[in-house]
């Protein structure tokens, strides 16, 4: 057992770290810092076409779909370091760590050779459309159905928290192809272009005043019959397969994000001499350990993920951040004060602190629910009885 | 042993609960606050006027209704519960008690019965700028053989709206002991702007003092002796601000309630799951404690005159209401789920009124510090 | 809405006060402090004896019973100066709060003269008899079977966790009189002499190395056939109804307790100097905090009761105090330090503070565990649906 | 990146828990504590010299293996597990490291190959009688010429039994630095005492030294020298005691999960209600985060040979370790009910060992306040 990349490994790193610090430059400069440029849709589609071109959108893939066929550690070391040159997480991150997975495992070979292209080179955005007002812990529940008409899937119905919809091509959609069925039978993933006119996104303002997700009503929207992922019901055991995919790899992005957040609160409390105040001190020794815990427990993570093993580490991940996360948001706010309550001018425009104070509370419920989380846990790690139904 | 509500109490209550049903629906606190007052007149003059309420503590010499911190926390709760808003806080609770302590019947008889009768709001201004009880930026000095007053103070309720300010302010020649002094908002030097505050349904300003000139007989009770009067004024306005609080979870538990009824996750409703079922239950167990505790500090602060035992019942309250609140509405996004997290839905105002009460009067850290004191701890 | 006792009240309270003041002297001192003298059954006895004699044994009870047919208020006064004279719970308190006001309910007029005045003169003791080793929480699910033997009740099966079973004259016994019944129909509550052969009583030594509570063994044990509360089969309702007497009278006893433990921690930090560091300080002002809200909500409680109401405020006692006096268990460690985890001698004896420590491990579990408690208010207050089952 | 298990590593990990698991049931540990010595002799020695750890991290030139803290916490963990009262610990994890980091060659010569063959143990004392570290009431100096030593330690890991004590003393003569010093247990002057500790399977005792002849040759590495010797093992230490708490809370886990299948409620497993699958869910995440942070913690202790590196390292592992260890052990006996709160159940066993190994070197606000320190605050 030991820590520390290989010497390949750190090369790579170089060379990434290198490349961001040579792209972000000129406009590309604005991705840089807490808001990701997320305000310009343009920039973003700009960056994406970008990596595209300089075959960094999608290092994961096989070389012949635009890939580089990166390992584990290089993703993750590629993720670390998009993370540290300041960037977001990826405006098309659905796109290549979900979309494409999914299409490399149960597409045919028309639809890898329709699709895959364009999402490597940065030129098509996805959207993932699953969740639903009536079943978001409880995807099985879902009512958005489409049927057989002529050559195409018509689809009814509405789909929520889809982030980044407004600028995507394609939805990747979860829905009822089979009149009556209950439960995961009888569901389908298509394929469907989001810009036509029965598909309508309005976006959700989320509590920071900011809106990052949507919802997306399909009225009568229309694919062509053969955008569809394997067979009609086929749709669960692709869409859990989606869910599975990407696990991890972003954890040392997400957490060189979190480093940057924790860094912020630290020079706040000696700027403004909390951290002269012994109770204070003691939490935020407490942040500094539980990230360097994270640190650690992602590195074990990978690490039995390069051993094809996947041990209890992996799986107690996103309690594990959404709680550190939350609980690092309340600390910002009682070093800050109530000088974080204040934003400047009168727009709902808070500092990056504030923000993320507001925006941690999600983090116990986007993507499973604490609630679910611990019953995965009990369930499948610990082997305990389902809940009766 | 009374510890229980009197007839009056409960009809009180009952008013107070049906008014402010009626007046503040999710959608109408919402307009009302987005208003550059940050609340409708028309309203606040019901509220002081037709139910009285600007009368409630007022001294029956004044034709007040000489009543006490239990009856203001009545009413608090239920504004808490709608988080209506309103300088109800501002007026009834903070600059008016500080008029009653601290001036002299003049000064009593020029701005009470205005306040009484709806006509005229006010606040207190007493914090600096960074809106920590105690650290007071305001400067009151004599220049040229001219009172005036200079700096800056911050988190003032309604401060940019309100007709008149009780300012705390460091007497430069008193050893920096605290002159309150009553002043029109549109003094000629005064500065009031209406800032950005994360919490959308409460209005506070910054307010600046240019060399404002402190007429004759604007000090209450005499320069450099407002300190006790403030600290009084600020430790019942924690009480009343803990029942605030106290009725703003009250409804987080009953919006939390009827969520968990109506949504159904995995074929039941989603109140059928322990782990939703325990969260909300451990909701009823800080409001009601949170209750006991108002209630409680309420009574000492009407019974007891000391200062000592106010400032304890005080920070009692301050800390057990505060981290009720703060957790009951935190909870409450969590079981709404992602619904909890948008701006449409009610959850994250009560959310970030939890958060921003919390340190109104001294964050719970304060307010422990306070206590250990007292406890004759270091 | 106002708070302080009546002139009444005090001077009642003056009169208690009074008496445990005169009445603790000579062998009776021993019984205050943290031991209260339960190693010295004849002591105990002797007390309860003593209580009996000068009518004060049982004072909610009327008066034709031996009591003085007490107020709510003033039954709470007695069992705070009962506190505050270092006094721990009554030897008898499960006859004096349970027992008595169960026959008082559910008893024949022969039962009542028979058992209520050996009680009120503190002459007989009695042991509650509910909790099996498969029923717990779950009392519905207990096993303990009495059939009829002529003029007899023939009692076979476990019990456990009675607490000083062992000086305890009479048993109420909870047990199924109805063969092959299930749940809480065909129950019974028997009164069971314990001085008889068939009856088997073994001290649990719990994790402070003492022993309070007992597993108790009937073995064919007998009773007469008249022995019965109620009819055959009236057994659930009466077992409740006895678990809902007494509540909250003793709180405020239990709080002047927890008060003399908290005056401890705070000696302790005062004394090695752990009150200078800030951390600590907010924590003992947390408790402080804590145990004035305990009290606060405790008045209302019984004020409300006085009126015949019930708040939420009651249900909520147990949950709330088991939680306050775990964490002061925690803190007392915390300021104490190591030196706490050190015994004189070799004896598994420890100093008050360490006893209370692991004592508080049992506060979340007896009388209804913390998850129950989370039930109850759920569903009782809340009106949320039942667990399935 | 290799942070995995190697085949080797993987193997003593099965060696040791097979061989734990084999010696440490509930009675065999209940009945080996309660031995005067705190242990069996007999099991020792199997441990020392027949599976060869005595010999684990000792350097090749004295015939040892030569690795590092990830093969002691490998061991330790097992340890933990089982609570096996034994001198692995006191011998192996604080005596051995703190003679081969201070002392000399023939210091080493003269104990080490008997510590590695099972014939000898040994033991740190290391604070003084209140137990904490850096607290150090032994003192060493030169009276008429002769070093002596006087004062007293506490909790020190079975010194009452051990044949050898490395003694950390204040120096007298050098501005209260430490001296390391190697004395047999029985020299004259020396008292042990076990004392009856929290913990029913761990011994530990105090130690009174008056006037205690320090022979030539026995200050490891010099007078005054031993503080960042001494430093570096009480960190190693950590480490390896946050293993063993890692394997006690992995053990906790599993008795509450098989008390969660057996035991019946309301007509159904207790772990098929969520209260109950939830805290077991939240066990395993406190288990697994602070395994992470073990392993992690002892790759850069074996890795990184900075002090400050070391330190952060085992500050990480004792907060998140202890904390893990504590809460687990607490909810262990919740999830047992009544049963957990006997003597005879091993819960309460569990749960002292956690609270008495939170201090052992440093309580979690200690380690909290040194990490501060190291981030810069204050």
């Amino acid at each position: 057992m030991k820590l520390g990349f290989t010497a390949a490994e750190e090369a790579f790193r170089g060379e990434i770290a290198g490349w961001f610090e040579r792209a972000l430059t000129g406009d590309f400069a604005r991705l840089r810092g807490p808001t990701f440029g997320r305000d310009d849709i343009a920039l973003m589609k700009s960056w994406e076409r970008h990596l595209g071109d300089c075959g960094l959108g999608t290092i994961a893939w096989p070389r012949a779909y635009g890939g580089r066929a990166a390992t584990l550690i290089e993703r993750v070391i590629f993720a670390e370091e998009e993370a540290r040159a300041g960037l977001g997480p990826r405006p098309n991150h659905i796109a290549v760590e979900l979309v494409g997975p999914t299409i490399f495992a149960f597409g045919r070979d028309d639809q890898k050779s329709r699709f895959l292209p364009p999402i490597a080179a940065g030129r098509e955005f996805w959207a993932q459309c699953f969740s639903e007002p009536g079943a978001g812990s409880d995807l099985a529940n879902l009512r958005t159905k489409a049927q057989r008409e002529g050559g195409k899937w018509v689809i009814e119905g509405q789909k929520i928290w889809s982030s980044l919809a407004h600028i995507a091509d394609w939805g990747l959609v979860l829905c009822r192809t089979e009149a009556g069925s209950v439960g995961s039978r009888g569901l389908s993933l298509l394929l469907v272009p989001m810009a036509q006119p029965h598909v309508t996104i309005r976006p959700i303002r989320q509590m920071t005043g900011e809106s990052e997700f949507n919802e997306i009503f399909f009225d009568g929207a229309r694919t062509a019959a053969h955008n569809i992922i394997g067979e009609p019901g086929d749709g669960w055991k692709a869409a859990m397969a989606t869910l599975g995919f990407e696990r991890g790899v972003s954890t040392l992005g997400t957490q060189a994000r979190y480093r940057r957040e924790l860094e912020l609160v630290l020079t706040a409390a000696r700027d403004n001499g909390k951290a002269a105040d012994p109770a204070i001190r003691q939490r935020l020794a407490r942040a500094e350990i539980g990230l360097r815990v994270m640190r650690a427990n992602s590195l074990r993570m990978l690490a039995n993920m390069e051993c094809q093993r996947e041990g209890r580490e992996a799986v107690i991940n996103k309690l594990y951040y959404a709680t550190w996360h939350q609980e690092l948001g309340e600390l910002a706010m009682d070093v800050l004060g109530r000088m974080a309550e204040l934003a400047e001018g009168m727009d709902y425009a808070f500092p990056p602190l504030t923000r993320m104070f507001l925006f941690s509370r999600a983090d116990t419920i986007y993507a499973g629910t604490h609630q679910i989380q611990r019953n995965i846990i009990a369930e499948r790690v610990l082997g305990l009885p389902r809940d009766p139904r | 042993m009374e510890f229980v509500f009197t007839t009056e109490q409960s009809l009180l209550q009952d008013t107070a609960r049906s008014f402010f049903e009626k007046v503040g629906g999710s959608a109408q606190i919402r307009r009302a606050s987005q208003k550059e007052a940050g609340y409708l007149p028309e309203i606040w003059r019901e509220i002081a006027a037709t139910l009285g309420w600007g009368a409630l503590v007022v001294p029956e010499r004044f034709g007040g209704l000489g009543l006490g911190i239990v009856e203001l926390a009545i009413i608090e709760e239920q504004i808490g519960a709608t988080l209506y808003p309103s300088p109800f806080f501002a007026t009834i609770v903070l600059a008016l008690p500080a008029i009653l302590a601290a001036g002299d019947e003049a000064q009593q008889r020029a701005l009470i019965p205005a306040i009484v009768a709806g006509e005229r709001t006010a606040s207190l201004a007493y914090t600096g700028r960074a809106g920590v009880p105690g650290a007071i930026d305001a400067v009151i000095e004599r220049t040229d053989g001219k009172l005036q007053i200079s700096g800056e103070a911050g988190f003032v309720p309604y401060g940019h709206a309100v007709d008149w300010l009780v300012v705390a302010a460091r007497t430069a020649d008193r050893d920096g002991r605290i002159s309150l002094v009553l002043l029109p908002r549109q003094s000629p030097g005064i500065v009031t702007e209406r800032v950005a505050y994360l919490d959308p349904t409460h209005a506070v300003a910054r307010i600046g003092f240019d060399s404002v000139a402190v007429p004759d007989g604007s000090v209450l009770g005499g320069l450099g002796s407002g300190d006790a009067a403030l600290q009084r004024v600020l430790d019942r306005g924690a009480i009343a601000l803990a029942a605030e609080q106290v009725g703003g979870a009250e409804k987080c538990l009953a919006l939390s309630v009827e969520h968990a009824h109506q949504r159904i996750a995995f074929g039941r409703p989603i109140g059928s799951f322990q782990a939703i079922k325990h969260m909300l239950a451990d909701m009823v167990v800080r409001i009601e404690s949170a209750r006991s505790a108002v209630y409680f500090a309420a009574c000492m602060a009407d019974e007891e005159p000391g200062e000592a035992g106010l400032s304890e019942a005080a920070s009692m309250a301050a800390v057990h209401c505060s981290d009720a609140f703060y957790r009951t509405a935190a909870d409450t996004i969590q079981v709404h789920g992602g619904m909890g997290f948008t701006w449409e839905h009610d959850a994250h105002l009560y959310f970030k009124r939890a958060r921003c009460t919390r340190g109104m009067f001294g964050d719970p850290a304060f307010h422990c510090e306070r206590m250990a004191r007292a406890m004759g701890l270091a």
